[in-house]
């Protein structure tokens, strides 16, 4: 599918990762709406339901909460149901289900039922996207115990969280920023694979770390870059996995510089930034030379496009919390 | 498309049985046969006294609550006993009669009531569901049940079960749709016994029956006589036949009625009278069943005291197992939660374990 | 219960013209008289222009999307021209030339799609909902204000629009049963256009129609050609009629089609084939009311003319208002939020006020 | 009803505060499951429908997006619902509703529609109850803008806090902790109101500051009432509102005194508990001798009644976070 075989966007690293996971186990089903001869709206399932048969991958009725019920049931009588919120604001609907079943039908059944569902959301703003299409809603999800959360910020990501997602045998909440679906990259199968539950340092820097995820991971990035010029020295670590955290990678970094920034792109308030903020306070405070600050999404419904900028964290705003972190030439 | 006015169902709801228990005569409908009868009376001689030790060990303060099926055990019985080996049970909160007639241990079952956990059977043993309380959330996964049986090309039928008040959410309405389009073979069984909570049927729906939501999904619609154990039993056998042989999900309301109060905790006094309950009494299924079989002749003395005993049996290994102390290890509330713990539940049992080793100092 | 079968709809859809636009008499609807169908006429060749505009619009980057009702806008129009002043239409994402014509200014209704905020016109000023993007979840709201309405005796009627595939949504089943339970005056008028995006009603659906769901609900389901304009305008008349006068909520379901892709966002190519598409063609609602309202002989060629330039003008405002920069400015993020602003909100507008200042020096 | 006029129940705080702003005001509405003649399966709502009639306190259908939509269109219709979710966890199905609709339609409309709902969620633990009786939901909501979201710890703040939610032209989610229902307490109907926004400091104390809300309040005070045996002056903020939060007050507190526990049931994953934990950091850092600490309920699904005060922050545990903050006899 991919024409360079060493470089592929997101999107195509997806849509192969479901492929190669549904070749490899019979009961890997795909279902949700538009995902079968349309190939999902985003195109992640294209081809899938051509190369698997109507059974493997098939449209649902209109209606997210009985794509998430049939999961539940599926996934009680042994198969592996990957399923397709179409946009995050739409996967409201599945909430109870989600919080009440899919959460904690393990727990509640003390281990005899299983839960093995992707639940995958395309999620976050930078598109341009009208009302409901943008929402950043992880904190939702993350807040819930009994689900995992994890958000790739490289189509390689992408592909190895989605392989090992569906692999998982308990839930997980697959949060795809949609503003990445086309960035192409170079993808390397034979590069080492992230676990959940596993950070990554993205960029060494001695000054203060950068803590990002999904979307705001290239932010990061760019603002460490930005920096650099300046002779600033910023590590990025990208969480890639919500929950489980690594505390061990994100603490070791903020240690190691001794300060530090969330960047995330979510509303702020009771997020996970807030969390990130206060979990890192809570395990580094003597090796914090300042408070850590966030970078977050304002206490706002996502803009319209034409103001969407406002709302996501730029290099600008990621700099200046930077310059806010009490260095000594400042006193 | 076809107009399909034969998914709506019959004008009056299916009697196998009149008032007095004596039979009535319906062409379109086999007549159980005696043995099927006997089995069904002795779960429902069970059942009635399971739902009364039950009440009991609220009373003693031994559960937190119960919702009784009092009333409503031909229903129980039969949606359990229509079913095969490989087929599975979706209950909710009140269907305790139908999943100890499905063979689960009424102590497994009464778990959640006691306090000590949440579901306490293996779902698997029996192919019954864990009860379910998040109103109609259940029938979307008999739904998934049944459509992974299907695609695996196996011929399991799911018995969905759920209240009238129930079949207000939303989730009932994608269940039934669900099933239709994907063809799944599933009975959905409404026991509509007339409230939710404190909430009469009229304030519910404003339809001619709950059988009637059948035909906007294309789905076949039926009507019985809930306290009429002969026709409950023969209509949902019918059901599970059609969906069994590749007819799509079956729609089945029985009327009955909610004898005692929602739960032990609730005060029905507060919104419905005893005239409106009283003449209930005289409908009560295992009365009228009783008649029958004695009618028939089929239900001896002796065999009347054995089914008896049977119950009191029943009953007593209740009350022992639910006296029995079980008290559940508190490191189980970060064993469950994830195939493999995380470190934030390592350390957070860690913490827990610490406190509970102080505190037996 | 009754049976209640006349809550179904005919077995095929209501018709008032012919193919070929030919009147056909039916004893029970009175046929539409002129005034209304010219009215009908003019709204339909602004709707199927501003369809049109909003189209180029799009092709030159003025609109991020839009989702086209082209060979819908019978139903469009119909929908509201039904309608008295104090009657409430809560229209969907596909609804603009609904909107527009109760009056609502197209550029006010696009503010959406040209990204400058998310509801763009007051809907109140003509009592016209929001368009709503999450599926069905509007036909709630319509029962809310339909039952405010009651509830202080005024005798607003609410138009609730949604499509084929919202109504698998749950809420389109609480909707009908809400509504169904309070009496409330909601016409439900669903635009079954055969897709959902890229699904096709026989995967949405096994029902035999969309309207034979009214009966689940104790609700009055009728089927009408959605092409044909004196057809919806007497359907909905006698709904807005029956809903009006203490007959409850209505259920109407049109039968058209969507000629275009979803948004001009989709390709329709991936999942239908123009031999699909092509004989809807000849459907199509302008031509066949064209057709009408000239063997009438009350469409004179300068009438006709009129109504053109009309609808040039409207379009030409479209092209001219949406061209114009309207940028919000930053500060309205935190403006509307909140009847006053919490005082984290003030920090945040304060933050952003600054970065913008600094940015602009 | 209340026999003893200067002893109140919060639940009859609750259903005075009801039957005042109905009386008061004839567009207010009350509806939901069970609220009619029963008066709701806590007996808040007892009496209104006898005393208002069956429109203005009335039983719906069983369907919470249900409930919640009739609000929302009530509400445009000049109307101002208070509706009733028969507890925490059977909100879900209207979640939808809530963040999609009455959270954004003010802002939507550029306030033009404002939605003065009251969201009325008894949660949290404390009485024995069953699966899905006993989550504390309020991050869902506190993550989502546009709402407020209140929660009193006393019968006269559910008393006000109630009539000033419903006297609100913003959605407000009133989350009323259960365990508290019954509690008697001194009601004086003209002691200084609380104002939505704005946390007390319950009692004044020199050492550290806990922070609470809800149904952890009463902890709270008993944890200081213990620790002054023992020598140590806590002081104790009520955060009543936790949105929009009293910054003021809280950091206020926290700067007195320098150390500082946040104190919530809730599981404590990007939680409101996270969030005071991080704001008060990002604000009081250079007062802060100590990281602050969280008591919360752990990662876990509500416990079954017979393990579930395990998961209630209880005095010990509260005590053993106040030793935890680093004093200077410990080093
Ligand atoms: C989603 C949801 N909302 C509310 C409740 C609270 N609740 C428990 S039982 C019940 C009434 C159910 O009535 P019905 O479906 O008729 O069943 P019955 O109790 O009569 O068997 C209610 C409202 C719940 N369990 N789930
Ligand atoms: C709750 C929800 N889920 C999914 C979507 C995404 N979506 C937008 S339009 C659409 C198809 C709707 O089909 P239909 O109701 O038939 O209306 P039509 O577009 O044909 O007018 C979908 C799936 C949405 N807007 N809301
Ligand atoms: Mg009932
Ligand atoms: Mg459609």
């Amino acid at each position: 599918m991919a024409t360079d075989p060493t470089k592929l966007t997101m999107a195509q690293a997806l849509n192969r990762a479901l492929r190669d996971a549904m070749a490899q186990d019979g009961t890997v089903y795909v279902f949700g709406e538009d995902v079968g001869p349309l190939g999902g709206v985003f195109r992640i399932t294209d081809g899938l339901t051509a190369e698997f048969g109507e059974d493997r991958c098939f449209d649902t009725p209109l209606a997210e909460s009985g794509i998430a019920g049939l999961a539940v049931g599926m996934a009680m009588n042994g198969m592996r149901p990957v399923i397709e919120m179409q946009f995050d604001a739409f996967a409201y609907p599945a909430f109870e289900q989600v919080v009440s079943h899919i959460a904690k039908l393990r727990n509640r059944t003390r281990g005899r039922v299983s839960m093995p569902i992707v639940i995958r959301v395309p999620y976050a703003g930078g598109i341009g996207g009208v009302e409901h299409h943008c929402d950043s809603s992880e904190a939702y999800y993350a807040h819930t115990p009994g689900l995992k959360v994890v958000t790739p910020a490289t189509p390689a990501d992408a592909y190895h969280l989605l392989r090992e997602a569906i692999a998982s045998d308990d839930p997980v909440v697959f949060m795809e920023p949609k503003k990445l679906y086309w960035a192409k990259e170079e993808f390397d199968p034979a590069a080492p694979r992230p676990g959940i539950g596993t950070a990554v340092v993205r960029r060494p820097g001695t000054d203060a770390t950068l803590i990002a995820y999904g979307p705001s991971v290239p932010t990061a990035l760019e603002a460490a870059e930005a920096a650099a010029q300046e002779g600033r020295s910023l590590q990025v670590v990208d969480v890639r996995s919500i929950v489980p955290f690594d505390d061990e990678t994100v603490c070791a970094a903020v240690r190691s510089t001794g300060r530090a920034v969330v960047v995330a792109e979510a509303s702020g308030f009771a997020s996970v930034a807030s969390e990130i903020a206060a979990r890192v306070t809570e395990r580094c405070f003597h090796s914090l030379a300042a408070p850590v600050r966030r970078v977050t999404g304002f206490d706002i419904p996502f803009p319209p496009p034409k103001l969407e900028r406002h709302q996501l964290p730029s290099v600008d705003r990621v700099l200046d919390a930077v310059d806010d972190l009490q260095w000594e030439d400042d006193q | 498309m076809a107009d399909d006015r034969d998914l709506l169902p019959s004008e009056q709801p299916v009697q196998l049985l009149d008032a007095s228990g004596r039979p009535v005569d319906d062409p379109d409908l086999p007549f159980p046969d005696n043995g099927r009868l006997l089995a069904a009376y002795t779960a429902l001689v069970v059942g009635r006294r399971v739902n009364d030790q039950a009440g009991a060990l609220v009373r003693q303060g031994r559960l937190a609550v119960y919702p009784s099926s009092h009333g409503q055990e031909a229903c129980q019985v039969a949606a359990s006993l229509v079913l095969g080996e490989n087929d599975w049970l979706f209950p909710t909160y009140r269907d305790t009669v139908a999943v100890i007639t499905r063979g689960v241990d009424p102590v497994e079952v009464l778990t959640l009531l006691k306090g000590d956990w949440h579901a306490g059977y293996d779902p698997y043993a029996h192919r019954v569901a864990p009860q379910a309380t998040p109103l109609a959330t259940q029938l979307l996964h008999a739904v998934g049940v049944a459509h992974a049986a299907r695609l695996r090309g196996e011929d399991t039928v799911v018995m969905a079960l759920c209240g009238d008040g129930a079949t207000s959410e939303g989730d009932f309405h994608e269940a039934l749709n669900f099933a239709a389009v994907l063809k799944a073979p599933v009975v959905f069984f409404i026991q509509n016994n007339e409230y939710a909570i404190s909430v009469p049927l009229a304030r519910q729906t404003a339809a001619p029956s709950l059988a009637h939501k059948g035909i906007g999904y294309g789905v076949n619609g039926e009507r019985v006589d809930g306290n009429d154990t002969p026709a409950v039993l023969a209509v949902l056998e019918r059901a599970v036949g059609a969906a069994r042989s590749g007819g799509g999900p079956q729609l089945v309301e029985a009327h009955t009625y909610r004898m005692q109060a929602h739960t032990n905790a609730d005060d029905d006094t507060r919104y419905r009278s005893s005239d409106e309950v009283d003449p209930w009494v005289s409908r009560d299924p295992l009365v009228r069943l009783e008649a029958l079989l004695k009618r028939k002749r089929v239900l001896t003395r002796a065999r009347r005291e054995e089914i008896t005993g049977r119950a009191e049996a029943v009953a007593a290994a209740m009350r022992e197992g639910i006296s029995r102390d079980t008290d559940p290890h508190p490191s189980e509330l970060f064993a469950h939660l994830y195939a493999e713990p995380t470190p934030q539940l390592r350390e957070q049992a860690a913490v827990l374990a610490d406190e509970l080793s102080r505190e037996s100092d």
